[in-house]
């Protein structure tokens, strides 16, 4: 289950579709908006998509989770547009028959969402100020469009 | 052909609009639509090196070709999640 | 939060009682009735507790994520009696600022708890036999009431 | 002394009681009361290795000397989770 969404997340909703008889780990990832980041107060975040590129990005990840995983079901759900502190902007659930793999699989996607999927966040400090944020750019999801698996297949 | 570029997020900010055209030369490639765009946004200049590009909704090298039909996207190092 | 009970868990209840806007992370862990393990069946699963010496440990445990880890909020539930296939048998949520301390936090809490908290876990499968399931012993809770903290003060 | 044992799950079982009264001798450890327990209930032999201890509420080493009040209780490894 893939879902890019302006509402609010019901993760409790996306943690059922991943339950299944087969499954013996559930792990649930929330990202939610955090009021301080060192000295830096947030008043409120704007996430931005490219939608269009963002679900067939989140599409690829539920696939390529199952392929380098043993997971049992998986499901992501992204929120952009404005969002205020401790609200989810993503939420990550997977389940599989043993927890390593749970965690595993659950850490994967959340860290490989974050470098790949085209979502932009924009910070709204407490003094009017603003920000976007823009790490430093990934090679394994922006060189060409065979990178990703590539790199994949190279790591242990 | 006439291109036209999606940007997103600072890109889109920094040009002031949503998309911008380019004229570029039959077989232009990622690099040539690069270098199109700078000289037509110079504020994006700052961010040569960071912005990344996408061609039908997939990560795009510089030597990728283009072609009229694509659906061609710029933008910064994505920061979701 | 610290929860030992017979009624099936409210693992929202749990993960809402983490959130907070000091974290941008939360990871929950759910441990559910798996139907196959290998060829053996389930039908159903009994657990049967020592109550005052599990809540104790949870309690310790609870304290002693938040020394290990950059913890905001952790909080377990773990359920005994009897449960059907699928139900949820623990829950464990963490909060941290940032994702892989709440990752790691919860699966140090999950791996830990399954090593010391006095539960135990008996497979009624579908031919009619039953099991109690007991690894081996671990060490590190077992031998002493100093060993847990001494192990961890040698893990990195 | 008298010290009543807590038992838990196949120990529970073997023994066919929740719980088993043993005889000790005053400063009696653990070790002697596992001792003490497998005279008492023979069944648990092969068991015991894998047997744990507490003592109020705390796992127990062999040497952890015994007191009229505590609380005490054998159980095999853990498997909860």
């Amino acid at each position: 289950m893939i879902e890019l969404t302006q509402q609010p997340i019901d993760y409790s909703a996306l943690t059922e579709s991943v339950r299944s008889h087969q499954a013996g780990a559930v792990v649930l990832f929330l990202g939610t908006v955090r009021e301080f980041t060192g000295e830096a107060h947030t008043a409120w975040l704007e996430y931005e998509a490219y939608p269009e590129m963002a679900v067939a990005a989140l599409q690829r990840l539920e696939g390529e989770v199952r392929r380098r995983f043993t997971v049992t079901e998986a499901a992501i759900s992204h929120r952009y547009g404005r969002l205020e502190l401790g609200e989810i902007a993503v939420a990550v659930a997977v389940s599989s028959p043993h927890r390593s793999q749970a965690f595993d699989a659950g850490r994967w996607l959340i860290d490989t969402l974050k470098e790949c999927v085209p979502i932009w966040k924009k910070e709204h400090y407490t003094d009017g100020a603003t920000e976007w944020l823009h790490p430093e750019a990934t090679p394994g999801c922006s060189q060409d469009p065979d990178s990703e698996t590539t790199r994949e297949e190279r790591s242990p | 052909m006439k291109i036209t570029v999606l940007l997103f997020a600072a890109a889109r900010e920094i040009a002031g609009a949503e998309s911008v055209e380019l004229d570029l030369p039959l077989e232009a490639s990622v690099a040539d639509a690069r270098a199109a765009l700078l000289l037509s946004l110079p504020g994006l200049a700052l961010r040569t090196n960071a912005l990344l590009w996408a061609v039908n909704n997939e990560y795009a090298a510089d030597d990728r070709i283009l072609h009229s039909t694509d659906v061609v996207a710029c933008f910064p190092p994505v920061s979701g999640g």
